[in-house]
């Protein structure tokens, strides 16, 4: 296992139980920093995103999400956070 | 008061619009299309609008918006293009609104469509029968009295006769009573959290909870029919009721011939009465039993093959035998002139229920 | 970070800890429910929100009466901030012209989905827009009905799966399409009229343009404008939801094509 | 108290008009009118009939009688149901240079009047309705000639206000050559 | 004979079939859909045609059509949509000819509508309710055999429950009867100076005679529905009437309850009893009124805010009172499962009646 | 030679005494009626004689099933010597592929008005040229509603006079016109697609053979087929029967343009 | 009043009680040959064509009576009629 | 004679396909059968439930019943409606591996299959519902083991076939671990 440091000019905000599992941001993420849950599952049933390291707050995310799940922070300075892979 | 020679069509329309009616939605289908150029004429007069709807499918939805937004609205055909309003009659009634309707029928065949609603579900339409041109003015702005104090259309069931037959009438404007129109929708209320919402689905948006409930307002809908229909007073015309042996009913124009060939029984001696309803919706159930107290048989004349009778039937509940001496009646054009209107021909039926 | 199923994650269950600012609140304001119950993947609810957050944007919130077909697009008509008259499938137009004519200074706009409105309801918005009424219309097509299960509309393109038509639409036993927007632009009395869709980020904002420029057109009184919204529907097109945008750009948007087809605004320029 | 006047003629005559012309007339003078007309199909020469009802109170008679106080024929083709309807003591105007079948004289006064020959004098054959107009209010009084003149410019078309003039005319002639008062329409009690 | 599990929409499909229909269209609309989407797989593998129209306008318009060249066609909706067919159906119905439609309704509120006609003028369908699944399957081919009869439109009117019960039934194809179909068009008559006609207007070509005659041809279809109403069997179920103090009535599923409630209450020794129309028009009135001939009360249950009650109380006439337990009841979907729909509930509606 | 208004005239009472050939037996003869009852100078009879023409020249009398609108061409429904299938309002389209449908071998046309087929029934003709129904759909366009009095239809050109428009439609109160035709031609699915007249005697002929070419492509299975007849209403337009052709050609036929505007037959060769 | 022969290659037979007076026909002919009567009207009520010598059997009014009322014929060889004008 | 059997659980866990499949087997078995499923909206982990009829006649009951002689409990969440229609003498199969709530064992015989477990063991936990099946087709007798597992093909659509044999080895499962003729279905006589 090894550290990475990733650079990471984004966040965003889940509203976990309100999604429906759809992948669409997942595939819609342009670094590709969303992940499905893959046994947590939400109040209703569903799998739904996590977030690794690397978010550009592009806000993609938000705008294909038919559940209206996503907050979109931009850090004020980019930050680096550190994965174990 | 003015006295003006108006021919009905002429007359309604000068009646909706000084009660106050600002918006109108039709499509042509005589008799009603008489109708629908008066109101083309004076509704932009009075700052009203009148669209020459493209289909009765559109004269309906159209009528339907206006109406959403709290504006005095009609809208109506003649039977046949009410059938294809069907559906949104049912559900206008459902969504709560006021609205007034013109059935400007051929003939008498369209009772049960007027008093059961001919659309889905359990809804009420008040029915209002005038039988004469001065009737059908008062009518009319009565209707828009009662649309909006119930919030429930109200249909007025005309007849080529009332269209056509031109009257001395007083068209002067009334002065219409406060309407509520809190409901009405207008735009205004976007953006604060408890913006309205007009739908036969739900009276009232449910913040934060998916969808509408249907059982919930189709049960609220229901109350308001049954407090309705309690609410409305029925009315009637009646005339030599007591002590009469036959009692004749009848509604709408044939009513004045009926009340002709009573009147002219009368005049020989013959002891005949006559209770014709002009709400046929609620139906003065109890006035026409009354009316009927003392009959030994009763008759009814619809140019029909038999509607009416029903609601007389369901009125008098076996205590005398009804007879049914109407049946359509029609000349060959179909537009409405029956020729079994004639006081002859009706003094002749009724005399041969007294004969049975 | 956090650990979540043994991986090193950022938590999202709130705001960042370091400075950061939000990039635009985008809960869609005028929408109140939370949670609806559109399915997974479905493209409507992204068009609704992009209706809407033009309303907000334009300022006429105060004044807008937004007429809804019946589709599950329904599912918003009850949950909106702005005022919103319901109406029967296929019959928004028509409402929506009373509306109008009764409060000309209404801001009015219809939803509407393929099956309302190019089934059910095709005469309506046509007659509407000969009429050049004031109002806009916009029409969510996913090629299907979606509420009754998924089966072929108006709209449905050749080779297009829905329930009717499981190994694809074909001309010969189906007929053909109708491409609504295309025969819309044809009419006088239509002012502004495009075709969008929601199947990427791209597109969504594409269509967010087209819907503020249609609803500029009612506010600067030119008459008919209409924006069709090409959305995915995986439910009805028997498709997982990850294909379900790739499926909508090879097969509709493929024939509806995407673009403004017409604006007398720029024509006039 | 209600008066019942049929008129009856073919397509072309005027018998709209005349109708309308004598319930306007009444209705000026204060009585309660109604008026229902009936045209037997579009075709030229075809029937129609009006049913004119006046009354000093609200009319109650249907929009057609079974019975009627006066008639005004000026066409014999559809005359004879008309005619049936025609009570004791009534009283009728007939077109002669149209009109040959003559009704029971026991039970009707006939005015016998050559409106098309008048007004072909006035220079109108179209006026022949209002010469037989102006004939029957000179034999009844039902309304008043000044009453009937007034009314033909507010019973005609925008478009037809040039024969205000001519049909003006017809309806005096018609009323000079008539008897005065071979019937009268209204007991003293309830004259306009 | 060969049982298979079906759906009462698959049911009622293949019923369809078996009894010859070969044309078919329809718009969806639950839980109509179900049936649709049961016929477009069967007709086209029987040699029929289902057609998906474009809306329920197009779906009445194609089925018309079809059975104008004497093809056994159906359509139908869910009350909603057969609103919307109202004006055709109508005139189908002058036209005289054979169609079968289902209403796959939501509750019960479109008994008016079905019994009475909602469009315009003079005319009746017959209409049969058939409570549970292999009921369906029976009168559907019934429905068949009476349109082509009667030359009249035949209505079968189902619900949810009915399209959604799984039964174990036999939809073994039956041989159809002769089917006179002279009147039918095929094209064949054309230049033989007596070409058909099939028309709402009239019956047949009025050779040299401009234009349609009205009042003759309405006159005949009002002979035709009088001869109709007359010659068709009223059928209704009964049990336990006699002797029994009250007697329920109820259509339909609900009426499967409310005989389960009977059943029970029998079971404890209370004397009620319980009777079904099955046609709803022809309404069984004699059937009716002899079940309840003992009867001090009469209750109706209907899923609705009283409808068929009123074709009761024109049996009864008054010789009981007759009381209303039904109302409406639907889950907040609206599709139509009816919360009430429970033996307990109406066990104690029926109670309370006894208690009056 | 006769006398007749003291003038010297040819006697036209009965055949040519000198050897003369009849031209052609000008009685349609698949028209029943001597006398019906429509207008004078009205075109609709004009369209119907050319359409009945077609019929009896193609050899389809024997499987042809005429389906009628209503508007006062209804007039003829009842006096035809093929056989006839009384439509309502709007929707003889739909019955027409019903027919179509249940006896494909049926030779199926449709007479409509512009009121039954623009206004009421807009739908149903678009509906049934996209499925490529194989039938002939014939409107007869003289921009009224002739039957109730002449009031504005939805094709009613700008500038026209009806009932409701004595002054003339103008677009910013009435709307536009629909140009069904073009509409049509547009369409996938339909075939064959084309605009007459019957103001002149060549217009006359011209739409004889569009409706040939119409029915024809029915014949070969193309699938839709539309002729739209651009007819007198002198009763409507409230002009002399005279004006009336001449008011067509510069009213209607200036926007609903005379000649074919689409032929796949043609496109294919 | 003199006299006028006329070449006449066609004539027409006109059922004159199914004309409805529209007047088509007479502005349709090319030759002018086909005149209204002034004052005999038809069963009907209406003025109705009359026909002067010069027809050349075109067929127009055929063509566009609304009425059917004409059958046109064309001579086997052109006649010469004598008109008074 | 009619046996009601109810099935309770959460969307996704197949409870409709359990009844379709006993339906299935019962008519098979020369039985009648009346099956109507309800679902409570269509979000995942919602409520499905199903009313099973099985009678030697015609079924007489409702759709949905208001007394019960068996049930099968696949999820408590909704399961107290259900459980308070059954009758004394009645019997129930419950899955406890998602299930604590007990049925009154006075009324009620209650057989208890951890069938989630078993299902797992097999390899698709979807097939949990086959296991109480099994267990019910044993503990009642209502239905045999092999028309029920003839009926999984028959009610399986077609892409949904290869998981037939998953199914019927988790119906046997389900069978062995119940006791046999716990409450029997049928009287001797109407055994099929
Ligand atoms: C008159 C009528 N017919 C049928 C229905 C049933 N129905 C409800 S929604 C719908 C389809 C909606 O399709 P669309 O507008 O494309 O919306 P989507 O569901 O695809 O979002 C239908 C047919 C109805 N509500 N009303
Ligand atoms: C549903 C319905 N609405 C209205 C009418 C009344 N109506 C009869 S004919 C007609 C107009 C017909 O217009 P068009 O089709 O253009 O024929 P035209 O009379 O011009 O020949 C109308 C509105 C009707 N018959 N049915
Ligand atoms: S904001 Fe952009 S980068 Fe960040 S998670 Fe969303 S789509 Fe991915
Ligand atoms: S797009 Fe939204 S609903 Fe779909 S998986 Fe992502 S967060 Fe969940
Ligand atoms: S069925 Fe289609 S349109 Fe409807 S909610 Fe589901 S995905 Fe969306
Ligand atoms: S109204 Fe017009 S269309 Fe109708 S018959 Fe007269 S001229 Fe012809
Ligand atoms: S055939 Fe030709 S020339 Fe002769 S009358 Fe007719 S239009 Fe005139
Ligand atoms: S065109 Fe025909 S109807 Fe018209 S005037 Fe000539 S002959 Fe008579
Ligand atoms: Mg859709
Ligand atoms: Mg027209």
């Amino acid at each position: 296992m090894s550290e990475k440091r990733v650079l990471t000019r984004g966040t965003v905000v889940i509203d976990v139980d309100a999604c429906k599992g759809c992948d669409l941001c997942i595939d819609a993420c342009p670094p590709g920093v969303l992940t499905m849950t893959s046994h947590e599952l939400n109040a209703r049933g569903y799998a739904f995103p996590i977030l690794s390291p690397g978010c550009t707050g592009c806000r993609i995310c938000a705008q294909i999400c038919p559940d209206f799940v996503f907050q979109v922070y931009k850090y004020d300075e980019p930050i680096e956070l550190v994965v174990n892979e | 008061m003015s006295m003006r020679l108006l021919e009905g069509s002429e007359a309604i329309a000068e009646a909706m619009v000084g009660a106050g009616c600002r918006f109108f939605a039709g499509y042509p289908m005589t008799p009603f299309t008489e109708v629908l150029e008066h109101m083309a004429r004076l509704l932009p007069e009075a700052g009203g609008v009148c669209m020459n709807a493209e289909s009765e499918l559109e004269a309906i939805g159209m009528a339907w918006g206006a109406a959403a937004t709290g504006t005095p609205a009609a809208t109506g055909s003649t039977g046949q293009g009410l059938s294809l309003m069907q559906e949104s009659l049912a559900e206008i009634t459902l969504a709560r609104l006021p609205l007034v309707v013109l059935n400007m029928a051929r003939a008498q065949g369209d009772y049960f469509q007027a008093t059961r609603g001919g659309g889905h579900g359990d809804y009420r339409h008040i029915v209002l029968a005038p039988a004469d041109v001065a009737e059908a003015v008062g009518l009319v702005r009565y209707a828009f009295e009662l649309t909006f104090r119930w919030r429930n259309p109200v249909l007025v069931f005309g007849d080529y006769y009332l269209a056509h037959t031109a009257t001395s009438v007083d068209i002067t404007e009334v002065e219409a009573g406060e309407r509520d129109v809190s409901w009405a929708l207008n735009g205004s209320s976007g953006g604060t959290g408890s913006a309205k919402l007009v739908s036969p689905l739900g009276a009232f948006k449910r913040k934060n909870q998916a969808g509408y409930n249907l059982a919930d307002h189709y049960a609220s809908c229901a109350a308001a029919t049954t407090e309705m229909t309690a609410g409305v007073k029925p009315i009637v015309e009646a005339e030599h009721t007591d002590g009469a042996e036959v009692v004749v009913v009848a509604f709408g124009t044939p009513g004045r011939y009926v009340r002709a060939a009573v009147r002219s029984l009368r005049a020989d001696g013959v002891p005949v009465g006559y209770v014709r309803p002009v709400t046929l919706y609620p139906f003065p159930g109890e006035a026409v039993a009354r009316a009927c107290a003392d009959a030994r048989a009763v008759a009814v004349y619809e140019n029909n093959q038999g509607q009416m009778i029903d609601d007389v039937r369901l009125s008098v509940l076996g205590r005398a035998p009804v007879h049914f001496i109407g049946g359509l009646s029609l000349d060959s054009s179909g537009f409405g002139i029956a020729p079994d209107l004639d006081v002859a021909v009706l003094r002749a039926r009724i005399e041969e229920v007294f004969a049975r | 970070m956090t650990e979540h199923e043994g991986r090193n994650v950022v938590p999202t269950d709130r705001p960042p800890e370091q400075p950061a600012t939000l990039v635009r609140d985008f809960t869609p304001d005028l929408i109140d429910v939370g949670t609806h119950h559109l399915c997974p993947g479905c493209g409507e609810p992204v068009a609704m929100r992009a209706a809407l957050e033009a309303v907000a944007e334009l300022g006429v919130v105060q004044r807008t009466i937004g007429v809804f077909g019946i589709g599950c697009y329904t599912a918003f008509s009850n949950n909106l901030d702005v005022e919103v008259l319901q109406a029967l499938h296929g019959r928004a137009p028509s409402l929506a012209t009373g509306v109008k004519r009764a409060k000309p200074a209404a801001f009015v706009f219809t939803v509407q989905g393929d099956g309302d409105m190019v089934n059910e309801g095709l005469q309506e918005v046509i007659h509407t827009a000969a009429r050049g009424e004031n109002v806009t219309c916009i029409m969510l097509n996913n090629g299907v009905f979606g509420e009754t299960g998924g089966h072929m509309t108006a709209t449905t393109v050749i080779g297009q799966r829905t329930k009717n038509t499981l190994e694809g639409r074909n001309a010969e036993d189906h007929g053909h399409p109708i491409l609504l927007a295309n025969m819309l632009a044809g009419i006088d009395g239509s002012a502004y009229v495009a075709r969008g869709a929601v199947n990427n980020a791209h597109n969504v904002a594409l269509t967010k343009q087209m819907i503020t420029a249609a609803f500029e057109s009612q506010i600067a009184g030119r008459g008919f404008s209409f924006v069709e919204v090409l959305t995915m529907c995986p439910t009805g097109w028997f498709i997982d939801t990850t294909e379900a945008p790739e499926y909508l750009a090879d097969n509709l948007a493929a024939v509806h094509q995407i673009g403004v087809l017409k604006d007398v605004a720029r024509a006039d320029a | 108290m209600e008066r019942e006047l049929l008129l009856t003629g073919i397509g072309g005559q005027g018998v709209q008009l005349a109708a309308r012309v004598i319930a306007t007339a009444a209705i000026a003078e204060g009585r309660s009118v109604q008026m229902f007309g009936s045209y037997g199909g579009m075709m030229r020469g075809g029937n129609t009939d009006a049913t004119i009802v006046v009354s000093d109170a609200r009319v109650e008679a249907p929009p057609t009688v079974g019975h009627a106080w006066s008639a005004i024929v000026m066409h014999d083709q559809f005359a004879p149901p008309i005619l049936a309807k025609l009570i004791p003591g009534s009283i009728v105007v007939v077109n002669t240079d149209v009109c040959s079948s003559k009704p029971d004289p026991a039970r009707t006064t006939v005015v016998e009047v050559a409106a098309n020959e008048i007004a072909d004098g006035i220079g109108n054959r179209l006026a022949a309705s209002m010469v037989l107009t102006g004939a029957y209010a000179a034999a009844t009084g039902l309304v008043s000639l000044d009453a009937l003149a007034e009314g033909i410019s507010a019973s005609l078309p925008s478009y037809r206000q040039k024969t205000v003039d001519v049909n003006v005319a017809a309806l005096r002639a018609g009323f000079e050559t008539a008897p005065r008062d071979l019937a009268a329409a209204w007991p003293a009690e309830v004259r306009a």
